[in-house]
């Protein structure tokens, strides 16, 4: 791998973080560049999830280091994380159920992030015209005065998704984005992912191979806390080590 | 305004003055006595007195923790009230009680006081039992011009027109008892052990001022929250200082646990080293401690439910046949028993059922009828009675083994124990 | 524009229910109760703010307190302090060892007026006071409960023991604070007499105008994005907080205005009842001001004020008609709101009564539009 | 303040005062034990817990009462039976009440301490009701009374060892039936991750049924111990009820052992301050010390350190 620290997004080093004494992530390494799409593959409990945690700060690093865009995000705090540009969406979609899919955008419009700002915060045509932008982005324009609680499995996780739009993060992370979809539904966020990436840096946790197959640009596999092997999706499947851990069993 | 007078001392002379004249005045209004009055001559401020019956208020916690202590006070009160209305009532007037629950709660004791004095226009009330619900209805009772009999031996430095204190203000609990402890005991040394509010406290500082002015010493000072349940670490104390006197004034739940504690530390009060001298705990309390707990402790108090006199030995047989058999009285339930008593004796001589009347007779009457014997109301409001001292038998009754020989001068503003 | 807007959400359903409150609270009562009874009305109302700030804290923000006790307290004592040291004038105190001071500081031998009583000898620090007192100790609680994500049952169990703490420490500390009987006697405001019935009466018309200052304050917290990220907060802190939001000071903010809105409370409490005491400050006045607000609805700011009232009437009635029975009363009036009516009042008032209420929209909208009074305005 | 005494007395001063320290601990341990159960492990928080001690505090009163005026012969061994009885009573109430009220609320672990606080509140008025607003006291069998005189100073109270004993022994037993047997081991499951205990089988209802009446019952036997050193009136158990729980949340809630040692460290920490402070002093620095360590170290004493 070539290009100097500089040109990473993202550069992940040594990264170790140990429950009273288990190693979940075990001095990882890791490089995305701008406006790739990288996915994380591995078996149950190989640390993925983890990883995401370090990134966005919900898990503090035991050791090693995150730097995005040059900035050290392991000492700091997660809302900060977010607003040097990094989203993340959870495993199970998180969205506000009370709200409507307008107010859940709305909320996560990124101004009015303090007390005063949310208090003075007020509901102007460039916040609306925004909302609007991200539904049309995340097909649901029709539902933006419905209750949250009214959508389909499918349709909340493409409102997380929106929701992490609207921040314009410049790397948003996804913990298996289609998990319980319908075929269509997983093709059309395929195609969403595809829309992202013109602006984004994505980094996604997929088990789904043809779903990795179509939106991978390259794949990182983590085994035990570690990285097993990195490279295109082709490349990865070849790799012995890879098969044996998926197949040796 | 008429009520606000000043709270204090020159009052204190002008207004006794002002209440001798009154009664004076008075006197001829006994002779009125027999016949009954018309309703409006003896009642020319719109109390709630016809010609047949005059509306009085009961006013105690019969709800929250307060209820505990206050019960006797409401059987107390009942029971003289009954007693009055078999013997011909006030002025020929039965009297009506109106009983209003105060929850334990300040506030409500405020709010009930003012809807007996307002809305119900009682003409005296029997109530109140802590110091704190006192001091709420205080300022109610003074703006509405109403009376209050208050039963509980408390921590004096109140005086108001508006209250009779039927109970010992400090001085008379505490200054015979440590005489009595240093003369007769021989006690030189004093552990002051209370629950932590005002009374203990107060009640603490004059024992204090008067030990040190007999030259004896105080070894230990010490405030348990009320409601507290572990005494050990303080019994150790006691343990490593000896004293002579354990000078108690803990109340409520905490002198079960203190008792029994104590007890089973191996702190024989029968042995009477230490000593310990209770002005907290009457007969109602022991039926909590259990008498084997407390066998042997010494209480201060003006009444006990063994003393022999003939007036007692009636209260307690109608007491008994009222509320049943297995009830005991302490002094705040004899003290409550005084109240209805000694707001007849003023009201009929003054011949009239109005406020101010009312004061201006109440002082220098005189009940020779009380259990405790004879009392008499000073101008300060509060009762001129003897001391006594007993001892916890482990029937849970005190026997009595000294009394003052003469009544004792209520002084709620001690001069130099404040 | 803004007077504008005022007046389209007066004409709101919304808008019309706090003219009907308004109604209520400043025509009827004052018109069909007398001043004894609008008296009792008035200290309901100082336990409404509580409620108020409970609806912001816990409904809307899920942060559950049993401590709101102590910012009533809180603000209480700051008013009753000012007024003790008007009432303990040289003149009235002239007996004392040591005129001047508060009665019960001479029975405690104190012969100075300790130094943080100094300050309260002015009404206008006592005004901040009663605001900024709860305020710091609430920010400095949640600082560091906040700060450390703790939250839902601990934190509640946590300012229930603060809630102790401080009585214990009142009550043992009476040469300050007057202990167990609380500071009593308290008879004027800036020379004006508290005690009587027409300064009573004023002193409700106050406090409920201080309440709809609160209660608008509130309508408008909730209306806003804060109000939207309080709620979200609730129901999924994890997303707040990655979406861009320091949680912690939003939760922070909430609890400190719920201890404003009670301080507020504690000082129109002691102005109309006349004292104050540690009664007020404990665990059980605590949990009472929850169950207030929890059977007017936890998520209705308005239902906490009806809650208020209804609690506190059935209370008196209970103890006033059936002595014996008002712990059962009480008992199963929480049992049953919790168990059957979560929403409280507010949750039976949008699933049985609303439903009629929409075929009866023009008669609403005239009685109204007829309704003269403003009182809103009245309370800005 | 050491310098008037000699050093033996200094000594069994110290003896005595870690004594006290003690006998405090098997209270906490007593009162603590049943709301770990039911806080720690299912989460619902029982503000009514002090009532559940006083019921058994009444059951020993009255059994107390019969053998008193049946079997005077037998009052010696009263307060075994008592013991028994008030734990069946308050068992069987809890069972009631989980059915009644509880068992509709696990989703909302909140609202269990207000509908709880509505319970105490009726509890309390029964008992007014019943017993009368008096507190009653019951007689300690003689060969309970006294105390075992070590040196002059040194005296051990009978009582005191035998609730220290009785405390120790419920803790190993709720230890035994909590880790060692299958029951506990399907609690634990529930717990743990309900549909999934569900699924293989466990009646989750009778789980929690059982569970909840325990921590009930045990309430019931700490009441009945505290007969020996404390009173009995209707509003008794709510002075206990905030002491409880901070050890409870002090020890980590989900750890029995947590409880446990947070009840001595909070014990010891409040005897030892009681000796150098007064009483009062002493419980404020005791509250702040837990609340100020609980905002130092939120998840208690004894909680691990998870992945969430």
């Amino acid at each position: 791998m070539s290009p100097s620290k500089q040109d990473f997004i993202l550069a992940v080093e040594g990264l170790t973080v140990s429950f009273d004494g288990f190693k979940a992530v075990n001095d990882l390494s890791l490089y995305l560049e701008p406006k790739e799409i990288r996915v994380i593959i591995g078996p149950n409990g190989a640390g993925k999830t983890t990883v995401l945690d370090l990134i966005c700060g919900k898990t503090k690093a035991t050791e090693g280091s995150i730097k995005f865009q040059g900035k050290e995000l392991t000492k700091m705090s997660e809302h900060g994380i977010v607003r040097a540009g990094v989203g993340r969406k959870f495993q199970n979609p998180s969205i506000y159920e009370d709200l409507t899919v307008f107010e859940n955008l709305e909320v996560s419009y990124p101004a009015g992030r303090s007390v005063i700002g949310a208090l003075a915060f007020k509901r102007d045509a460039e916040v609306i015209k925004a909302v609007e932008e991200v539904a049309e982005t995340i097909f649901l324009t029709e539902m933006l005065h419905q209750e949250a609680a009214l959508l389909s499995h499918g349709q909340k996780q493409w409102l997380e998704i929106g929701m992490l739009l609207i921040q314009k993060p410049d790397l948003l992370m996804l913990d298996e984005p289609v998990a319980g979809m319908s075929v269509a539904e997983r093709k059309k966020t395929a195609e969403l992912l595809r829309v992202i990436t013109e602006n984004h840096t994505v980094l996604v946790i997929e088990h789904d191979m043809q779903f990795v197959g179509d939106i991978a640009d390259r794949v990182t596999v983590m085994h035990q806390g570690k990285v097993l092997s990195e490279g295109s999706i082709d490349h990865v499947k070849q790799d012995p080590k890879v098969i044996e851990v998926y197949l040796g069993h | 305004m008429k009520l606000s007078k000043p709270q204090t001392p020159p009052r204190r002379s002008s207004w006794t003055r002002r209440h001798l004249l009154g009664g004076l005045m008075a006197l001829p209004a006994l002779f009125a006595l027999s016949s009954n009055a018309l309703a409006s001559e003896v009642n020319t401020t719109g109390l709630a007195v016809t010609d047949d019956t005059v509306k009085v208020g009961i006013l105690h916690s019969i709800t929250g923790t307060m209820a505990i202590s206050e019960t006797g006070s409401v059987q107390a009160e009942k029971l003289a009230i009954e007693q009055i209305n078999a013997s011909g009532g006030v002025l020929g007037r039965q009297i009506e009680y109106i009983q209003e629950d105060g929850a334990s709660d300040w506030p409500t004791f405020a709010e009930k006081s003012r809807k007996l004095l307002v809305n119900d226009k009682v003409a005296a009330v029997f109530g109140c039992w802590t110091s704190a619900s006192r001091k709420a209805v205080l300022p109610v009772f003074e703006q509405y011009n109403g009376m209050l009999y208050y039963p509980t031996f408390y921590e004096g430095l109140e005086q108001s027109p508006n209250v009779i204190y039927t109970g010992q203000e400090a001085t008379q609990q505490i200054l015979a008892s440590i005489d009595w402890l240093a003369k007769e005991k021989g006690a030189k040394t004093f552990y002051l052990l209370g629950s932590d509010y005002i009374w203990p406290r107060t009640s603490n500082k004059i024992a204090r001022k008067h030990i040190d002015k007999l030259g004896l010493k105080v070894v230990g000072e010490e405030y348990y929250p009320l409601g507290h349940t572990q005494f050990n670490s303080v019994i150790n104390k006691i343990k490593l200082k000896k004293p002579d006197v354990i000078f108690a004034s803990v109340v409520g739940g905490s002198n079960v646990a203190f008792y029994k504690q104590m007890k089973a530390a191996g702190v024989d009060l029968t042995k009477e080293k230490p000593l310990l001298m209770t002005i907290s705990v009457t007969e109602d309390e022991i039926l909590g401690i259990g008498g084997e707990n407390v066998e042997g402790a010494y209480a201060s108090m003006k009444y006990f439910q063994s003393l022999t006199n003939s007036n007692n030995e009636a209260f307690v047989k109608a007491f008994k046949e009222r509320w049943g058999d297995d009830i005991v009285i302490g002094d705040v339930t004899q003290a409550a028993y005084l109240g209805p008593w000694l707001w007849k004796a003023a009201v009929e001589k003054a011949g009239s059922f109005d406020i101010e009347k009312v004061q201006a007779a109440s002082p220098g009457i005189e009940l020779t009828t009380a259990p405790e014997g004879y009392v008499r109301i000073h101008e300060n409001h509060h009762l001129w009675s003897k001391a006594r001292i007993g001892q916890a038998q482990t029937d849970g009754q005190y026997k009595v083994i000294y009394e003052t020989e003469e009544l004792m001068e209520p002084d709620p503003f001690p001069e130099g124990y404040q | 524009m803004k007077a504008n807007l005022f007046f389209e959400w007066l004409k709101s359903r919304e808008g019309i229910y706090y003219l009907l409150l308004a109604l209520l609270l400043v025509v009827v009562f004052p018109l069909a109760l007398d001043s004894f009874r609008l008296n009792m009305v008035g200290k309901y109302l100082t336990y409404a703010f509580a409620a108020l700030g409970l609806v912001l804290c816990w409904g809307r923000s899920g942060i559950l307190s049993l401590g709101q006790g102590i910012f009533f307290g809180l603000g209480g004592y700051c008013m009753a302090m000012f007024l003790k040291l008007e009432a303990s004038s040289p003149e009235n105190t002239a007996i004392q060892s040591t005129p001047g001071i508060p009665d019960f500081m001479d029975w405690n031998q104190l012969t100075a007026l300790p130094w943080f009583w100094e300050p309260f000898h002015s009404f206008s620090f006592t005004l901040i006071a009663v605001l900024a007192v709860p305020a710091l100790l609430a920010f400095i609680i949640a600082v560091a409960m906040f700060k450390r994500r703790v939250g839902g049952v601990y934190f509640a169990i946590i300012t229930q023991a603060i809630a102790a703490i401080l009585t214990i420490l009142i009550i043992g500390q009476q040469g300050f604070t007057g202990g167990v009987n609380g500071i009593t006697d308290l008879r004027t405001l800036m020379g004006w007499d508290i005690r009587t019935d027409e300064a009573k009466t004023l002193l409700y018309f106050v406090c409920v105008g201080m309440l709809f200052v609160c209660l608008i304050v509130g309508a408008w917290v909730m209306r806003s994005k804060l109000g939207r990220i309080l709620l979200a907060m609730r129901d999924q802190e994890d997303r707040v907080r990655f979406s861009g939001y320091d949680v912690a000071s939003f939760k922070i903010f909430v609890f400190c205005l719920a201890a404003m809105f009670a301080g507020i409370g504690g000082a129109m409490f002691t102005l109309q009842v006349g004292f104050m005491s540690p009664s007020f400050v404990g665990i059980v006045p605590s949990i009472e001001m929850v169950i207030l607000c929890a059977v007017g609805g936890r998520n209705s700011l308005l239902g906490a004020i009806y809650g208020a009232l209804i609690v506190n009437a059935a209370k008196t009635f209970f103890s006033e008609s059936f002595p014996e029975l008002w712990l059962y009363g009480l008992g199963v009036l929480f049992i049953a709101v919790v168990l059957a009516f979560p929403d409280g009042l507010a949750g039976l008032y949008r699933r049985y009564v609303m439903p009629l209420e929409s075929k009866l929209p023009a008669m609403l909208r005239r009685s109204a539009s007829t309704a003269p009074t403003l009182p809103v305005e009245e309370a800005k | 303040m050491f310098a008037d005494y000699s050093m033996p007395e200094l000594m069994s001063i110290f003896a005595m005062q870690g004594f006290a320290g003690l006998s405090l601990f098997s209270i906490f341990v007593l009162m603590a034990l049943g709301l770990a159960i039911i806080f720690g492990q299912m989460g619902v928080i029982n503000m009514a817990h002090g009532e559940f001690m006083i019921l058994g505090a009444y059951t020993t009163y009255l059994t107390a009462q019969v053998f008193e005026s049946v079997m005077p012969g037998l009052y010696g061994g009263y307060f075994f039976v008592a013991m028994i009885l008030a734990f069946v009573v308050t068992f069987a109430l809890g069972a009631l009440v989980e059915w009644l009220m509880i068992r509709h609320l696990y989703h909302r672990p909140l609202d269990t301490l207000l509908a709880t606080w509505g319970l105490s509140l009726i509890l309390q008025q029964t008992y007014r009701s019943v017993f009368g607003a008096r507190e009653v006291g019951v007689s300690l069998p003689d060969w309970m009374m006294g105390s075992i005189a070590v040196t002059d100073l040194v005296e051990i109270p009978i009582n005191g060892l035998f609730v220290m004993v009785l405390s120790l022994l419920i803790a190993f037993a709720v230890y035994l039936l909590m880790f060692r047997s299958g029951w506990g081991r399907q609690v634990r499951a529930v717990v743990q991750n309900r549909p999934m205990a569900e699924a293989v089988g466990i009646d989750s209802g009778r789980v929690d049924r059982v569970t909840f009446a325990l921590g009930c019952g045990i309430a019931g036997v700490a009441g009945s111990a505290f007969t020996m050193i404390g009173s009995t009136g209707p509003t008794s158990g709510q002075l206990y009820i905030v002491d409880t729980f901070l050890v409870v949340v002090f020890g980590g809630a989900q750890s029995l052992l947590g409880t446990i040692a947070s009840a001595f460290t909070i014990s010891q920490a409040q005897s030892t301050m009681e000796f150098f402070l007064s009483g009062s002093m002493a419980k404020v620095l005791t509250l702040l010390f837990v609340v100020g360590i609980l905002m130092l170290r939120p998840q208690g004493l004894f909680a691990l350190k998870v992945r969430r």
